[in-house]
């Protein structure tokens, strides 16, 4: 594994109210890794997500991309740095077809693209994550599982360092669920660097270098799936105290 | 950017040549139809340019008599100072700076609560404007006696359209009128793909309000007086959107249709029932509403969907369609 | 007692539902597999009056017709729906929520008691009942959402993916639930992804594809069924 | 002095709490954005006006008619003019625009009609001008008894949605219309209901500020606007917020009238307003949006 | 669905043609009528102006005229052809109806909109076409160049200057009788006709040594002044001065009689001459002062009045109406004694004056009129100028507030 440290986030603090979603998170994710973060429903990884993509401002603590500090940056400026996600709930703009849904990926990137050159460069995204055929169909008329292929395309189309998956895997049947491994899989080969929160533990183990456990906002286990599913605590969290 | 391509050469040329033929109108026709025509003009301007930020992003804004009465009013303040076109420079300048600070402070609010802000800011302006004449200037109503003739404002406001047209036909084609696009589809992803959200709508809203401003700059002088009641009158807000709604304010050219049957329909209705205008106006009204619910827009785009899509899908094979 | 016949669904021209045939009895647990976009949610809406059927569609309960009553009536028929993402009323109280449930007016009679076998089923909402439904957990939520349908003392219940988001132990404890609603004598119809811990607790499962139904069996029957379990049960699973 | 400016505030701003209320209810549980709403409230001052003028009743004994015939009436105009459009609209977004445009015509029906019945003039009325005496500030008794009716309207119903099975069904249609079928809601019933019953109440507004204020056919518009503004500086459907954004209103403007400028009561009214928003767009009371 | 889609198109065909139907319409007739046309605010914040002083002159004027048989034109007969328009308060909508009446319906003569503003507008397209512009609601202090400037143009209100002195002056002899101190509280609406008012009223008070205690404006739109009145109660002024609206008067006289403010003299409006004044207030009306005032023992006023209210079922105000019904019986006998149609002639006539009205021998534009007046017993008297004929005695100090039933 390569050991260069890619992100890194201390101290993290984000409260609703006076609910705290996230209590003091600390942990490096490494360059060409991919890193699960679990944990029950309701433990803050969402909340993680989104306070390192900038969809929410942090009360506290510090997110650090290749040296550079991105805390509380505008959304854009953090897209801007090299981060790119997906959204628990599918987000395609639908009323776009699926050239214009991976333009909207290429248009406003670092090095944007624009115009014939971005067309074509859509069209062979298109093609790589498998929609080449429905290239003009609006996006809001793809199966589920087309719209959740067409959201990682447009992230890819930004060209991250960093590439968020929130629930990417869910609700997928678990023919789609292999097809969705597999294609993860192919992305970390080609040397992205990957979070994911997931609850499907076929994927966690069979992707995830390393995971890192959430429960009530804060860290509660850090190592290799392995490691971390058989950890006395992370069971308690996640099955209850009966199965510890 | 694509500007020596037929795709675009073509529709602007053909523009260029209808806008031509329609500025010789004042000699064929008499003062009346004229003054009909300037109504017509000044509707498509501050429609279109409605559309222009509202048609994408899906905000309702009723702020359009500000940036129309605030274009008005510089000309009832500087009409006598400066010449003409110096103070349209003015105007404009007036209007973008009002409409930057609005845009940076409200864009954040969504649904109504913009349209309810837009609709408070109109009266607030107002009431400002009123407060600062009273109190500072003791001077309320001023008079614009300029000799600037009926069909001198024809041709301004025409020039101003063929500008906001070809302005907005570029847009169309441009990242930033992609961007908007995106926003009005969703406005969490635009903003994960890198575009500064606030930057965009801010910039389109400024936009927006330069080209009503310089409507009311141009509409001023027909007026001879001037105070705030005149020059923020809340209804031209609402009939501007309603135009724009009618006609379909996600095309370019719209509200268009929209604003020429209503103008006229509104001509004719106060022309023939000035006693049961309203009425007429109410019952015209819903029944637009009840029979048109995609405006004049959505009714050619009904008739007109089964061939397009055959046409589509046979050119997606080929070519991969446009943007556009 | 549930009967469905013919059952077509249509958005626009795109049909979501063809001819469908099915069957769930008083005191059963009847599950629907299918993967995304095979219909599941349209059969449950449909039922309940939300999305419209074709004309020859017939949906009976206990021989009173469901067909064609709007949604408000299919609840004082005896069926109730918890749909998909749980559509309680996240500004209301729980309480408040519950009451609701028993709006109907087949239910308030004995809305103490059904109070009482809610409290009992889902013991961690009686410590809850004037907190925002909005600020529970999704797992609490689900359990807002399934006793405010079991307030209305109905003769069926419809659950759509009601493990979707909820963590396995809570999964487990609401399929515990489910299963203590049937000894009361109520039908319940459940459309999962889940298919392992589903089809353990049903009586009986159809497997539904495009729209169709493409087999039924017995949930023990679908369990080993190899074609099933390749589809729907994973392979190499945990 | 300082008194006499708020009490006097409270009676200006229970005005338009009570007229913004039923605006509330139909805005909030309806989802009609009623841009005639103020048209209906000045029908109800001129039949309050005919009454008094013309056939001798005094308005507060008007009610007792007008109440159950506005109710009606805008039941009517539910059933006929907006169940079409609730039926068609896909999403809250639609309803709303429709809403709006359909109520922007019904404003010119009714502006229309009641033009050609009453002509442009100004009207107004004497009816309970007394003068009263309370904590050393004097005001009309016809103020007085709008207050009143603001105070125990907005209260009253503020107990009726939280406190009865009705109220809450209300509640329910307002936060989610879909689920709320799924309880036995007769949701169609419920909207034509609240919309009614908003339209009773705008009645009860009209009727009572034709006691103090000078009014024409034009006059609704300003109506609307004062309503909306107190509505959504209230929070949406919140009949208690409605109440105290009308007081903190009235006492605004008040106060700036009697330590600034009297030229500054509708600017401070927008500034308010417009801050409200700004900080706090879900209005005073009302809840963010999910 | 293909029922509906019919019926779309079908209703949109039934406008198409309607539009192009009613457009046939505007054509001029054959000269066997005079044609008069109107543009006025039926609709918005304009029309109860108009419905009060001007709409209902202009329709009795008309409906005389025709009862009669129409103007004695030469040797003819010519009844009144009206057409008409509501320019629904806005300025644009009121040029584009006096181009549409010189240009489409092509009228004899055009009578004038209501107010400053919609004056203003229409005043350059009428004096471009050669109508003359018989302004009968402006009040403006530019009314003396404007009439130059369009040399055809009457300003028949005058300037807001000459209201705002004659009542000065009225109030400075009060003050040297001593039966006045010297303090004054002004509120002015925040509008056009307020500011000109209050700008020429402080000028004017200030110049005669009286002490404005309170000099503010109030937003137009706002009926609530009761604060306003309480803090005004505090100052200890005689005399009380409100430049307001219609709405914003019957507002400060409520409350003044409410908190029992009640100063030597109460003047408020425009308002108070008006019929809605009397009628509110009744006894109450009693000694309040404002602008305008009627001669109304005079016969021919009386007759008038008389007349008014058969016709619109109401009085007429005390000052616009006046001046209106004198200017259209003005322009009677211009088109009479001219003896034609033609344009030219009749501007030449009212150029000239000496007509026989209400108000005496008058020229369109003479400021014949009281520019202060007081109710008195049911009647709006005229006050000043005091050296006018009839001129009335100020019933002072005004009487104290009657309880309201």
């Amino acid at each position: 594994m390569n050991t260069e440290i890619l992100l890194s986030i201390s101290g993290l603090h984000k409260a609703f109210g006076g609910l705290i979603a996230v209590n003091q998170m600390q942990f490096d994710v490494h360059q060409g890794e991919i890193l699960g973060l679990l944990g029950p429903n309701g433990s803050g990884k969402t909340t993680v997500m989104n306070l390192i993509s900038g969809a929410l401002q942090a009360n506290d603590g510090k997110v650090v991309i290749s040296g550079k500090d991105i805390t509380n940056l505008p959304a854009h400026k953090i897209s801007h740095s090299g981060i790119a996600r997906t959204f628990q709930l599918v987000r395609v703009l639908p009323d776009l077809d699926c050239v214009e849904n991976i333009e909207a990926g290429l248009a406003y990137r670092t090095k944007p693209l624009w115009g014939d050159a971005a067309h074509g460069a859509a069209l062979e995204l298109l093609d790589r994550i498998g929609l080449a055929k429905q290239a003009h169909t609006p996006a809001g008329d793809l199966t589920y599982i087309d719209q959740k292929r067409l959201e990682l395309g447009r992230a890819l189309a930004l060209q991250p360092k960093l590439l968020l998956l929130d629930e990417w895997l869910a609700g997928l049947n678990p023919s789609e669920l292999q097809d969705g491994i597999a294609l993860v899989r192919k992305l970390k080969i080609e040397g992205l660097t990957i979070i994911m929160v997931e609850h499907v533990m076929d994927a966690i183990r069979s992707l995830c270098d390393r995971c890192v456990v959430m429960n009530a906002g804060a860290k509660i286990a850090d190592g290799t799936p392995d490691e971390v599913l058989s950890d006395p605590e992370v069971v308690r969290a996640y099955l209850g105290d009966s199965h510890a | 950017m694509s500007i020596l391509k037929p795709d675009f050469i073509k529709p602007v040329g053909l523009g260029a040549l209808i806008f031509a033929a329609l500025a010789f109108l004042p000699s064929l026709v008499d003062s009346y139809y004229m003054s009909l025509a300037i109504s017509v003009v000044s509707f498509a301007v501050l429609a279109t340019a409605w559309s222009m930020f509202s048609g994408p992003t899906r905000y309702i804004s009723l702020a359009t008599v500000v940036f129309f009465g605030i274009g008005a009013y510089t000309v009832a303040v500087l009409g006598e100072v400066l010449p003409f076109p110096l103070v349209l420079v003015c105007a404009g300048l007036a209007g973008t700076m009002i409409a930057l600070l609005v845009g940076f402070s409200t864009l954040r609010l969504a649904g109504v609560y913009f349209v309810i802000f837009t609709f408070g800011l109109t009266e607030l302006v107002r009431q400002v404007v009123s407060w600062y004449e009273v109190n500072v200037t003791r001077e309320m109503g001023r008079y614009v006696f300029l000799d600037i003739t009926q069909n001198d404002i024809y041709w301004q406001l025409l020039a101003l359209f063929a500008v906001l047209l070809l302005t907005g036909f570029i847009l169309g084609r441009s990242r930033l009128g992609f961007a908007l696009r995106i926003i009005g589809e969703d406005e969490t992803v635009a903003k994960h793909c890198g575009i500064d959200v606030t930057r965009v709508k801010v910039a389109l809203f400024v936009l927006s309000a330069l080209f009503m401003t310089l409507t009311g700059a141009i509409m001023a002088p027909r007026w001879t007086y001037i105070d705030p009641v005149i020059a923020f009158n809340p209804m031209l807000s609402f009939q501007v959107v309603i135009m724009a709604l009618l006609g379909g304010p996600r095309r370019l050219l719209g509200p268009l249709l929209g604003v020429i049957p209503l103008t006229l329909l509104f001509e004719v209705l106060t022309a023939s029932f000035p006693n049961h205008f309203s009425i007429l106006l109410g019952c015209v009204f819903m029944v637009i509403v009840y029979l048109l619910p995609g405006g004049v827009v959505g009714l050619y785009e009904k008739y007109r969907a089964p061939k397009k899509r055959v046409l589509a899908t046979d050119q997606n094979a080929k070519t991969g369609g446009s943007t556009a | 007692m549930l009967d469905i016949k013919k059952l077509s669904v249509s958005y626009g021209k795109h049909a979501a539902l063809r001819e469908v045939d099915l069957t769930v009895d008083r005191g059963e647990i009847v599950v629907m597999l299918g993967a995304n976009g095979a219909g599941k949610s349209s059969l449950l809406k449909a039922c309940a009056g939300l999305v419209p059927a074709h004309e020859d569609t017939r949906i009976t309960l206990s021989g009173s017709e469901l067909t064609e009553l709007s949604a408000h009536k299919i609840v004082e028929a005896g069926l109730a729906l918890v749909p998909e993402g749980r559509g309680i009323f996240g500004e209301l109280t729980v309480r408040e929520n519950l009451a609701l449930g028993a709006f109907a007016k087949r239910a308030r009679e004995a809305e103490k008691q059904n109070l009482e076998r809610v409290i009992d089923l889902f013991p961690k909402l009686a410590e809850r009942l004037d907190q925002a439904a909005r600020t529970m957990s999704g797992g609490e939520q689900q359990m807002v959402a399934i006793g405010r349908a079991l307030m209305s003392n109905p003769d069926i219940l419809l659950l759509d993916e009601p493990s979707l988001g909820l963590s396995p132990i809570m999964t487990g404890e609401l399929f515990k639930a489910l299963a203590a609603i049937r000894k009361t004598g109520v039908g319940v119809l459940l459309v999962e992804q889940n298919a392992h811990q589903s089809l353990a607790i049903s009586d009986r499962g159809y497997l539904i594809e495009n729209g169709a139904i493409t087999g039924q069996d017995t949930a023990k029957a679908l369990q080993s069924d190899p074609a099933v379990q390749k589809a729907f049960l994973g392979l190499g699973a945990a | 002095m300082f008194s006499y400016a708020v009490f006097s505030g409270i009676t200006l701003g229970g005005m338009y709490a009570l007229v913004a209320m039923g605006l509330t209810l139909q805005y909030g549980v309806s989802r009609i954005m009623n841009l005639a709403y103020g048209e209906l409230v000045i029908v109800a001052s001129f039949i309050a006006f005919v009454f008094m003028t013309s056939l001798g009743i005094n308005p507060l004994v008007g009610l007792l008619i007008i109440i159950p015939a506005s109710f009606a009436l805008n039941w009517v105009i539910y059933r006929i003019l907006l169940t079409p459009l609730v039926a068609r609209a896909k999403n809250r977004g639609m309803l709303e625009v429709d809403s709006i445009l359909a109520t922007f015509g019904l404003l010119f029906i009714v502006q229309g009609v009641l033009l050609v019945w009453f002509g442009g003039n100004y009207y107004s009325y004497d009816f309970l001008n007394n003068a009263v005496d309370i904590f050393g500030a004097t005001i009309a008794a016809n103020r007085l008894v709008a207050l009143g009716f603001a105070v125990v309207i907005g209260l009253g119903f503020y107990l009726i949605l939280t406190r009865t099975r009705m109220g809450t069904a209300l509640r329910a249609v307002a936060v989610d219309p879909t689920s709320a079928r799924l309880v036995a809601i007769d949701v169609n019933f419920a909207s034509c209901f609240a919309f009614a019953l908003g339209g009773a109440m705008a009645a009860v507004g009209g009727v009572l500020v034709s006691m103090f204020l000078t009014f024409s056919t034009s006059m609704g518009v300003v109506f609307t606007m004062k309503a909306l503004i107190v509505v959504i500086m209230g929070g949406v459907g919140n009949m208690l917020g409605a109440l105290i954004a009308g007081l903190i209103l009235g006492v605004a403007e008040s106060l700036v009238a009697t330590y600034i400028d009297p030229g500054l009561t509708i600017a401070v009214t927008y500034v308010i307003f417009l801050l409200v928003l700004l900080i706090k767009p879900s209005g005073l009371f009302g809840r963010a949006a999910s | 669905m293909h029922i509906s889609a019919k019926l779309r198109l079908a209703t949109i065909a039934a406008a198409t043609t309607a539009v192009m139907s009613t457009a046939t319409l505007f054509g001029a007739n054959a000269q066997e009528t005079y044609r008069i046309g109107y543009a006025i605010s039926k609709t918005g914040p304009a029309a109860p102006g108009a419905a009060t002083s001007t709409i209902p002159n202009y329709e009795m004027w008309v409906k005389e005229i025709n009862d009669a048989g129409g103007l004695q034109v030469g040797d003819k007969k010519l009844p009144i052809e009206v057409v008409e328009y509501d320019d629904r308060s806005s300025s644009e909508e009121a040029v584009r109806a006096i181009e549409r009446l010189i240009n489409q319906d092509k009228v004899d003569f055009i009578l004038s909109p209501w107010g400053t503003g919609l004056n203003l507008a229409v005043a350059p397209i009428l004096d471009r076409a050669g109508y003359a512009h018989l302004a009968g609601t402006a009040v403006t202090d530019k009314a003396p160049q404007l009439a130059k400037r369009w040399t055809n143009s009457y300003w028949l209100l005058g300037t807001g200057e000459q209201y705002a002195v004659e009542l000065a002056k009225f109030l400075e002899g009060l003050k040297a009788e001593g039966k006045i101190n010297d303090k004054v509280a002004m509120i002015a609406v925040a509008d056009g006709f307020g500011i000109e008012l209050s700008k020429a009223g402080r000028e004017a008070l200030e110049d005669r040594d009286f002490d404005l205690v309170y000099d503010k404006t109030y937003p137009l739109g706002s009926q609530d002044l009761a604060t306003i009145v309480n803090d005004i109660k505090a100052l200890g002024a005689d005399t009380f001065v409100a430049f307001s609206y219609p709405p914003g008067t019957l507002g400060l006289t409520e409350q003044s009689r409410v908190l029992g403010f009640n100063p030597k003299v109460f003047y408020a409006g425009v308002g108070t001459a008006f019929p809605l004044y009397k009628n509110r207030f009744g006894d109450n009306a009693e000694g309040v002062v404002s602008l305008g005032g009627a001669s109304e023992d005079a016969p021919k006023i009386a007759d008038y009045i008389k007349r008014h209210v058969e016709f619109a079922e109401r009085e007429p105000d005390r000052w616009a109406s006046i001046v209106n019904w004198a200017t259209l019986q003005s322009l009677q006998q211009a088109i009479e004694r001219a003896g034609t149609t033609d344009r030219e002639a009749i501007n030449a006539e009212l150029a000239k004056g000496g007509f026989d009205t209400i108000l005496g021998t008058y020229k369109p534009g003479d400021q014949t009129f009281w520019q202060v007046g007081q109710w008195q017993d049911g009647k709006f008297v005229g006050l000043a100028p005091t050296d006018m004929e009839g001129a009335a005695e100020l019933v002072f100090p005004k009487p104290e507030w009657k309880a309201a039933q």
